[in-house]
């Protein structure tokens, strides 16, 4: 470990760092906003660092990337964490969160991701995920008035540490089969130019189990619609945006590096996309509860990302970490709307508590009919760009009667969207809200979602530059 | 000898582990889990790996175990109620499935090359596997420590019960 | 005429400029009169170009492109801003304008619900149509295809009538469930072409040329044809229409069936025809067939709506049933008369879905059997009604004659049954059109109470309609020979039977 | 000078279009005077052009209409010797019709519609009779019924009048819907639709084409012409105001069949099995509406009846191969019938408003001039020798007669027996309208009518058509008289074949048709001379009713065509489509709750789920690896 | 050598599914919990016998990350039960099923 290497890891040195300084800041300084402020400056930092100067090595103790890929999801997960802190300020207070342990929990997880996207071993790889994933039992059920919250965090934790086992065993596995932890020559020892071996098989059928739990996959998504109505909205956000993106974007690299041998997973990943699309968009489909509705439509868009990976080229990588892209974004924008409608009390959760929100919130309501529609995939969102990209490497591997699953989840999924939209503008004539009343949302709040907005209409518009961005990484 | 010595352990191991998945009391089952656990530890020095053997017992069957008899002792666990035996008609599905799970596993490890293979001798020195550890895996010991910082900060939040219980948020 | 667009992309700012007009109207929401004017001053702008292009490009034209522009968008994917004008899409471009003014003043007084979202809506809705004229690259025309749903949605879904939820709904679900199979099959083409010649492109010019691998190009064409199929509508996948037309609010319905259903036929000359021209060729008697029975079904059931509106909307059916017929049957005056036939029909049924609004928000209902008495009550706009059902029924002299008849020669002349089957048609319009007739203008007036005849609003959207419907009837020439060369060259190029000696 | 014949569409176009536009806001002597100006001028605008129509007439064309590829349709007109006698007449008599109007129509509150739409009406006959093209012609085709329904359903806010034009407006369209066809195939295989190019192209066609398209054409006509089996709107189109009756369903717009036919007679004559058919419906409807006449109780369905079997004659006359036979007819008959209608209004108007003939009675003293105007109609209706009537009635029969085989006997039996029933039902419609005492008085006093004098507009144009009518004969004596031929002479090849027949053979059948006359006036006075109340026998119910073709009809075409909407619309548009897929959203929304159950909320089932997920992948993995060896 | 490799992956694979076993049988939160360590310690014996097959010690390395994974957990895990028994009165996993659907 050398100083080169801890300088090319710098950004996540950075983050880790603020979350451990936050930690005890927040020991005597009980002020959220100046928290936030440094946690928000120390994801600028992050940011600024991994955007401006380049890293000294590319491989940081055999484990960790530092590497374009691995910087432009530095950036990303920096940037969602920032995100999440901005946009929940008034959200923590009003629960009378920790601020210390909430900014640096947050911060950790973020660092955590980053590593995760940055693993270039198994062992970096487990500890990335498990790193933030610990973080993330501890915010689900951050928040203690909510029994919901602590049935969540349970929940999640019980079935967290079981899928770690089964990460655990597949790591080993393949260990036991190729002889390394290093990806691309793991991968290569279990494949090689020949299909997979059977230890390698085995392995994968673990390590698969795993990441499907973490990306929640059809029939490893159960956990999601609870843990997404339990936790706290802006966890929620982030467990959408980030955990499954850094996973994902870490998944890019294992199945990169397992050449001929995606041939033997194809089927299964093929099935789990495909499950994954078709019983989430179902199972949103009669959801009540907005948060559980987007938990299920996080289901479907795995299997969409799923999708996109089972083309192995560039094209392919590209086009899921675009969907990555977007979906962090979306599903940040959605639950940032919802966090920004939660009042004192509780978060608006009901698809009843929205009616007539499309006039008495105007941007707000808008912003989230436009997140739906993005999530639906309807042009000008940035989803329509994501979904066509994922189709587009499903039919260039050959997939296309997946492609069709997925054309038919979308059409169906339109329909739970939709719903929310309606409740929003169509319902009757200036129909109260069920409930306690939508907060209006802070202008710190209508700027982060319209950060949101925006970037969702000019993925949709103008993803040229992402794209070019994202082409150079890969 | 070893080889003896290994197939030994792992019987025991394995009927430790068996008795302490089937028992009805918790404190049973700890304590059968802790026999396994020495039996385990036995078995990674046979492989070559004294430090992660000395760790096992050490950190598994002492902190952690001993964490666990001290929940089940803090809530006086009732035998009665707390531990019974699940319903046979939820048992044996399991059971099937974690047969297949097994045989599958099985069936897929002896059918590769290298499960044919034996293992060699190997013994990875504490100070060899000390440099390897703290050098190459630096990042993964701080990551590591990370970790175990965050549990506790977390163990503290969330166990914390000064907040009045009964919070309605988030409920259907 | 090159010299006067050299350096600047008309077509490109005719779509951007209503998104700009609807961004001024939310800009204005304080005040609902300001959106008012904003949205028909817009429009009339948009409408004051469309007409000064057709002045300065209208006449006797050729097949090649009037304007054309082609701008970088996505490099990395191959899709450029590439927007064409020829002969077809400029008369539909002025239709389109024409109507949202139409749609714009219909809704002044009528709509005052979030006046400044409807307002935006439309005019973003006017932008996706205008888009769907022009652009020439798939993807963008994707793009412009699906924006025109969105907009669309919303004004049925908060300003329409009892069902509108279900209808928007509906509308969505149909019109995107055949435009994703579209989006597969664009992405087919798109990969094909890239794999072959090694360029990603979107282009329409250059993936017309795609030698596409064995077996695929009916499968592709068959999705691009139940999405344009699906908005036609084409029978049996009509239902949404009557739902749709029905619950919008009135300036929705006219844009509906005055310019969506186009886009279904305009995207098939455009984009389906010459993309896949051999299973296009094979697809053309199952489109004759499905037109004519269109054109009957739709007519046989509009004659049993008890809703003023629903019946002009099963109207539609039958209409574009004939517009179909016309193109199925490839023979260059069919063609002719079928592209002619869209511009009628937009005009027709525009105008008579703005007058079934007028009269049901006098009487406040639509259905004929409470309706009635309309020439006692309000003899202007009755006498307008009048003419504009004449003209659907396809009186000679008024405009969807002209269109009609076009269509039944060339059909006659490429398949006697069709076009004499098609004439029969003439019965049916007139059994539907007359039942409409007797139910909203003769009887006694249900209630003494006088009426306010058309207002001076009403009148300028309705007159204007009026003359062209006369000129389009009279002298079609003026608009038919921008497209004359393009029918000649589709027909050809499907190679219908019976072409001109 | 030629395009001067513009002025005579124009006239009455624009004269139409002035009332339509701002007739509400003129007066009602201004609007109806410009209405009257306007087809006088045309009238005399047509005597004064009448000399272009020598020789080859004369033809102008003006605009383009519909051009495409090689289909080209203008504005254009001829005006030739069919063509010419035939605008005359249509613009005479509807000068005369038009004054008779201003009469008629001087308590009318909504003059301006009505004015609007008798011009526009004559325009549009205009178009049908001067149409140098068939496209134009088609164009006059629909405007005539459209102003026919319009004129039909004037006084719209009566349910049944409305009807009444609806269904003429749908039974004559689907008589257009077989002209239409008819254009067409004309232009499908001659490659144009200018008459004159048609007629003489049309040795071209291949024998089955042509006699296609002669029953097209026959079907055109018999619909607009009210011939079987299209006729049943016309007993109906009475509910319009009458003179609307005497312009529309007795003039002009029904003899538009008989024009088609004659206009395309080169054609048609091509095809024997063509003019057999025309023949045939000829005969047929003299004969079907000589028999409904009979039973009539009002006097405007008798004369509408009437009507239906004279211009069965006329197509009879073109199935005999007599054009100017059939031109003769329609000329002498639109006199004699414009009339007859006309005077009828009076009678009505006489009559306070009373349609039915068995409640009238006496009226003969109460206006001799409507009585003798009346009589003189009749007398030329029931063929009494010397009238115009007599004349193209026994033109028409004697052409018949002489073709000389079985088929053209029985048609001339069947058209001798007619004109037998047309004395019987003339002579009972006079004796029961004017013999007698009024029948009528339990009517309320003070109805309108009863004590105002008809306006003398009114009375006026009675005498003139009179004259005409009577004189009518004149026009086309049969040989060996003076002045014979004039019509034949005048139309030359247009009118069709020479009728080769015997002096004693046409001294003959006159002699026939006298004594049938006789007969019929005989037996009419022998039954209607003293009132008797109507039998109300079964034959009397079916005549009346017009041999329940009404009813049949409904069963035949309207029921099915309801039924098959209803099942269209409620069957497959809702239940079948809608309902499968609203089905198909029920059942994925079913599906959509069975898959959310699965989340119990139980933590077990979760990782029951896992587990299961665990073990079939492996599973599947060592299948393949068996599988794979 | 002393066992085939195959051997060692049977105990550890016997070890993991009877942990596994355990997860799903058992109704108690500390139970569960300890079905997973029973998981754990399977797979730390397959990471060590594979550390040995290849004769590096990265393996047993991961085994020791494991260990203090483990720790981390157990901790967050029984602060959390203790927060759901003092909550709910009750360990059984299956009493918290508040949210579900």
């Amino acid at each position: 470990m050398s100083l080169a290497e801890l300088f090319s890891l710098l950004p996540v040195l950075v983050l880790a760092g603020a979350s451990l300084l936050v930690l005890m800041l927040g020991l005597w300084l009980k002020h959220l906003p100046s928290l936030v402020a440094l946690g928000v400056a120390a994801c600028a930092a992050a940011g600024a660092l991994a955007v401006l100067v380049p890293p000294e090595v590319m491989e940081v103790g055999g484990m960790f990337s530092a590497a374009r890929y691995a910087r432009f999801f530095l950036v990303l997960w920096a940037g969602v964490v920032a995100w999440t802190l901005l946009s929940s300020v008034r959200y923590a207070a009003a629960r009378r969160f920790q601020p210390g342990e909430w900014v640096s929990l947050l911060l950790f997880a973020g660092a955590g991701m980053a590593l995760l996207s940055a693993a270039t071993s198994l062992v970096g790889m487990f500890l990335g995920l498990e790193a933030f994933t610990l973080v993330l039992y501890i915010l689900i059920a951050f928040h203690r008035g909510s029994a919901a919250g602590t049935e969540a965090g349970l929940k999640y934790l019980v079935l967290g540490v079981t899928a770690t086992a089964v990460l655990a065993f597949g790591v080993a596995l393949v260990y036991a089969s190729a002889g390394t932890f290093h990806l691309p020559e793991a991968m290569a020892g279990v494949a090689g130019d020949s299909p997979l071996r059977p230890l390698g098989l085995l392995g994968w059928g673990m390590l698969l189990v795993a990441i499907g739990f973490k990306v929640s996959l059809v029939p490893f998504h159960l956990w999601t619609p609870d843990v997404y109505q339990g936790a706290p909205a802006p966890v929620a956000g982030l467990l959408a945006a980030g955990s499954k993106g850094a996973m994902f974007s870490a998944v890019v690299g294992l199945l990169a590096g397992i050449g001929l041998g995606l041939r033997d997973l194809t089927p299964v990943l093929w099935a789990l996309s495909g499950l994954s699309m078709l019983l989430g968009t179902l199972a949103a489909l009669r959801q009540e509860n907005v948060k559980r509705m987007l938990a299920y439509s996080s289901v479907v868009h795995m299997g969409f990302v799923l999708m996109g990976l089972l083309d192995a080229g560039p094209e392919g990588q590209e086009a899921v970490v675009f969907y990555l892209v977007f979906y962090a974004l979306v599903s940040l924008g959605a639950f940032g709307v919802l966090t920004a409608f939660s009042g004192e009390e509780g978060e608006p959760q009901q698809l009843a508590a929205f009616r007539g929100a499309g006039y008495r919130h105007p941007f707000l309501a808008a912003a989230l009919a436009v997140f739906m529609l993005a999530l639906a995939g309807v042009p000008p969102t940035g989803g329509f760009m994501a979904k066509l990209g994922v189709f587009a490497a499903a039919i260039r591997a050959g997939h296309l009667p997946l492609a069709l699953v997925g054309v038919l989840a979308s059409l169906v999924s339109l329909v739970y969207y939709l719903k929310l939209v309606i409740a929003m503008y169509m319902s009757a004539e200036g129909a109260p809200p069920s409930g306690s009343p939508l907060h209006r949302g802070t202008r710190l709040e209508a700027a982060c979602v319209g950060v949101c907005l925006l970037g969702v209409l000019l993925l949709g518009l103008a993803p040229g530059a992402l794209l070019d961005w994202i082409g150079s990484l890969l | 000898m070893s080889t003896v010595i290994f197939y030994v352990l792992s019987a025991t191991a394995l009927v430790a582990t068996l008795l302490c998945v089937t028992r009805k009391q918790a404190v049973h089952a700890i304590v059968y889990l802790i026999n396994a656990l020495f039996a385990l530890a036995l078995m990674f020095y046979l492989l070559g790996a004294p430090l992660v053997a000395a760790w096992e017992v050490i950190i598994y069957a002492g902190a952690i175990m001993v964490l666990f008899l001290f929940i089940v002792m803090m809530f006086e666990l009732d035998p009665a109620r707390e531990a019974q035996r699940p319903a046979p008609a939820r048992r044996w599905p399991v059971v099937l499935i974690s047969a297949v799970i097994l045989a599958c596993s099985l069936a897929l490890a002896f059918a590769d090359p290298a499960g044919q293979a034996g293992v060699p001798g190997y013994y990875a020195s504490p100070r060899a596997f000390g440099e390897l550890m703290f050098g190459e895996y630096a990042l993964g010991v701080e990551v590591a420590s990370f970790l175990l910082l965050f549990a506790a900060v977390g163990a503290y939040t969330v166990g914390r019960g000064d907040e009045p219980a009964g919070g309605g948020e988030g409920r259907r | 005429m090159a010299h006067f667009h050299a350096d600047f992309p008309w077509l490109l700012a005719l779509c951007a400029f209503p998104l700009l007009g609807a961004l001024a109207c939310l800009a204005l929401r304080r005040s609902d009169a300001a959106c008012r004017v904003a949205g028909l001053v817009v429009s009339l702008v948009v409408l004051g170009v469309c007409g000064w292009l057709f002045v300065l490009l209208g006449g006797p034209r050729g097949t090649g492109w009037l304007l054309h522009e082609d701008l970088a968008w996505i490099p990395r994917l191959g899709a450029r801003l590439t927007l064409g004008l020829d002969g077809l899409s400029l008369v539909l471009v002025l239709l389109t304008a024409c109507l949202v003014v139409v749609g714009v003043l219909v809704s002044w007084r009528r709509e005052k619900r979030a006046v400044p979202l409807f307002y935006a809506l439309l005019l973003t809705l006017e932008s996706g149509i205008l888009g769907v004229f022009l652009s020439l690259d798939l993807l963008l025309f994707y793009l412009f295809w699906e924006i025109m749903l969105i907009p669309m949605f919303f004004l049925i879904g908060i300003w329409g009538h009892e069902r509108r939820v279900y209808a928007a709904v509906k509308f969505f679900l149909f019109t995107l469930a055949g435009s994703l199979l579209m989006l597969l099959a664009i992405l087919g083409v798109y990969l094909a072409h890239g794999h072959q010649t090694g360029e990603y492109t979107f282009a329409l010019a250059a993936l017309q040329n795609t030698i596409l691998p064995a077996g695929w190009a009916p499968w592709l064409y068959a999705a691009f044809l139940l999405a344009f199929a699906v908005k036609v509508p084409l029978v049996p996948l009509h239902t949404w229409l009557p739902d749709a037309h029905t619950e919008a609010p009135t300036a929705g319905s006219v844009i509906l069936a005055g310019l969506l259903l186009k886009t279904g036929v305009y995207g098939l000359i455009r984009f389906g025809f010459p993309l896949f021209p051999g299973p296009a060729r094979d697809s053309l008697p199952w489109l004759a067939a499905l037109g004519l029975a269109g054109l009957f079904w739709g007519a046989w059931v509009a004659f049993r709506q008890q809703d003023a509106k629903r019946l002009v909307a099963y109207s539609s059916v039958s209409h574009m049933g004939l517009v179909v017929l016309g193109l199925a049957v490839a023979t260059p005056i069919a063609c002719e008369g079928s592209f002619l036939q869209m511009l009628n029909h937009g005009l027709s049924t525009g105008a008579l879905f703005a007058l079934v609004g007028m009269i049901a928000e006098r009487a406040g209902t639509r259905r004929l059997d409470e309706l009635g008495g309309l020439w006692a009550r309000a003899p202007v706009l009755a006498g307008f009604f009048l003419f504009f059902a004449l003209a659907a029924m396809g009186l000679p002299g008024l405009n969807n004659f002209a269109g009609e008849f076009l269509v039944l020669v060339g059909a006659f002349r490429a398949e006697p049954w069709l076009g004499a089957l098609g004439a029969a048609g003439m019965v049916f319009a007139a059994a539907y059109m007359l039942r409409l007739m007797q139910g909203v203008l003769w009887g006694p007036p249900r209630s003494a109470e006088p009426w306010r005849d058309l207002s001076l609003r009403e009148g300028l959207v309705l007159a204007p309609l009026a003359v062209l419907v006369l000129w389009l009837g009279t002298h079609p020439a003026t608009f038919q020979d921008p497209f004359r060369e393009l029918a000649r060259v589709l027909a050809a190029s499907l190679g219908g039977a019976g072409g001109a000696p | 000078m030629a395009n001067l014949l513009y002025l005579l569409l124009l006239l009455p176009l624009v004269g139409g279009l002035v009332n339509a536009l701002v007739g509400m806001r003129l007066s009602r002597r201004l609007s109806g005077g410009l209405a009257v100006a306007a087809v006088g001028a045309a009238a005399a605008l047509c005597l004064w052009l009448y000399w272009l129509a020598d020789g080859q007439g004369t033809r102008v064309s003006l605009l383009a209409w519909l051009e495409s590829a090689d289909l080209r349709v203008g504005f254009g007109l001829l005006f030739d010797r069919l063509s010419a006698p035939m605008a005359l007449m249509v613009t005479a008599v509807s000068t005369l019709i038009h004054l008779y109007a201003l009469g008629y129509m001087r308590a009318e509150a909504d003059h301006a519609r009505f004015f609007a739409l008798l011009n526009l009406f004559v325009f549009a006959m205009l178009c049908i009779v001067l149409a140098d093209n068939l496209a134009l012609l088609f164009l006059g085709w629909e405007g005539v019924g459209f102003c026919s329904y319009g004129l039909i359903g004037y006084w719209y806010r009566e349910p049944k009048n409305a009807d009444a034009g609806k269904k003429a407006f749908l039974v004559t369209r689907v008589g257009d819907v077989f002209l239409a066809v008819a254009l067409l195939w004309l232009f499908a295989s001659l490659g144009t639709l200018d008459i004159d190019a048609l007629n003489a192209r049309a040795g071209a066609l291949a024998p089955a084409a042509l006699t296609g398209i002669s029953l097209l054409l026959l079907g055109g006509a018999v619909g607009k012409s009210a011939q079987l089996p299209l006729m049943t709107w016309l007993p109906d189109a009475m509910a319009g105001p009458t003179p609307v009756s005497a312009l529309i369903h007795a003039a002009t717009m029904v003899t538009a069949g008989v024009y088609l036919l004659c206009r395309l007679f080169p054609l048609v004559s091509l095809s024997a099995a063509g003019l057999q058919a025309i023949a045939l419906v000829g005969a047929l409807t003299a004969f079907y509406g000589a028999t409904c006449a009979l039973r009539q109780r009002e006097i405007k369905r008798v004369l509408a009846y009437s009507t239906m079997s004279q211009v069965g004659f006329m197509f009879l006359a073109v199935g005999v191969g007599a054009a100017s036979g059939a031109m003769f007819h329609l000329l002498t008959h639109a006199f004699f019938k414009a009339l007859l209608f006309m005077a009828a209004g009076c009678v009505i108007a006489l009559a306070g408003h009373e349609n039915d003939i068995t409640r009238m009675g006496g009226l003969r003293r109460k206006s001799p001039l409507v009585f003798w105007s009346f009589l003189a109609g009749a007398l030329c209706l029931a063929g009494v020798p010397l009238t115009g009537g007599f004349f193209s009635k026994d033109a028409i029969l004697l052409a018949a007669f002489s073709r000389g085989d079985a088929f053209h006997w029985s048609v001339y039996g069947l058209g001798a027996l007619t004109a037998l029933l047309t004395a019987l039902y003339t002579f009972r419609l006079v004796y029961l309208v004017f013999a007698g005492e009024a029948r009528g008085g339990e009517h309320p006093a003070g109805h309108a009518g009863h004590d105002q004098p008809l306006p003398r507009v009114m009375r006026w144009t009675l005498p003139p058509l009179a004259a005409l009518g009577l004189a009518g004969g004149l026009l086309n004596l049969p040989a060996g008289w003076p002045m014979a031929g004039l019509l034949d002479g005048w139309l030359g090849p247009l009118g069709g074949a020479e009728v080769r027949a015997s002096h004693a053979l046409e001294l003959t059948l006159m002699g026939v048709a006298t004594a049938l006359v006789l007969v019929g006036w005989l037996l009419a006075r022998r039954w209607y001379a003293r009132f008797r109340p109507p039998a109300q026998g079964g034959l009397d119910r079916f005549l009346l009713r017009g041999w329940m073709a009404d009813r049949a009809y409904a069963w035949l075409w309207v029921k099915p065509y309801l039924a098959v909407g209803w099942l269209l619309h409620r069957g497959v548009d809702e239940r079948l489509i809608d309902g499968g897929l609203d089905g198909a959203a029920r059942g994925i929304g079913r599906g959509g709750r069975l898959v959310a159950a699965w989340a119990t909320g139980r933590l077990s089932s979760y990782l029951t789920a896992l587990a299961l997920g665990l073990g079939a992948m492996l599973a599947y993995f060592l299948v393949r690896q068996w599988a794979g060896g | 050598m002393i066992v085939p490799f195959a051997h060692v992956l049977v105990v550890s694979a016997v070890m993991f599914v009877l942990g596994l076993g355990a997860v799903l049988l058992r109704r108690n939160l500390i139970l569960i919990l300890i079905g997973v360590e029973i998981m754990l310690n399977g797979v730390g014996l397959a990471l060590v016998g594979a550390s040995a097959l290849w004769q590096r010690a990265d393996g047993q390395v991961l085994v020791v990350f494991l260990m203090a994974l483990t720790a981390a957990e157990v901790a967050i895990s029984l602060a959390m039960v203790v927060a759901m028994k003092r909550r709910k009165g009750s360990l059984d996993a299956d009493v918290f099923r508040d949210l579900r659907g």
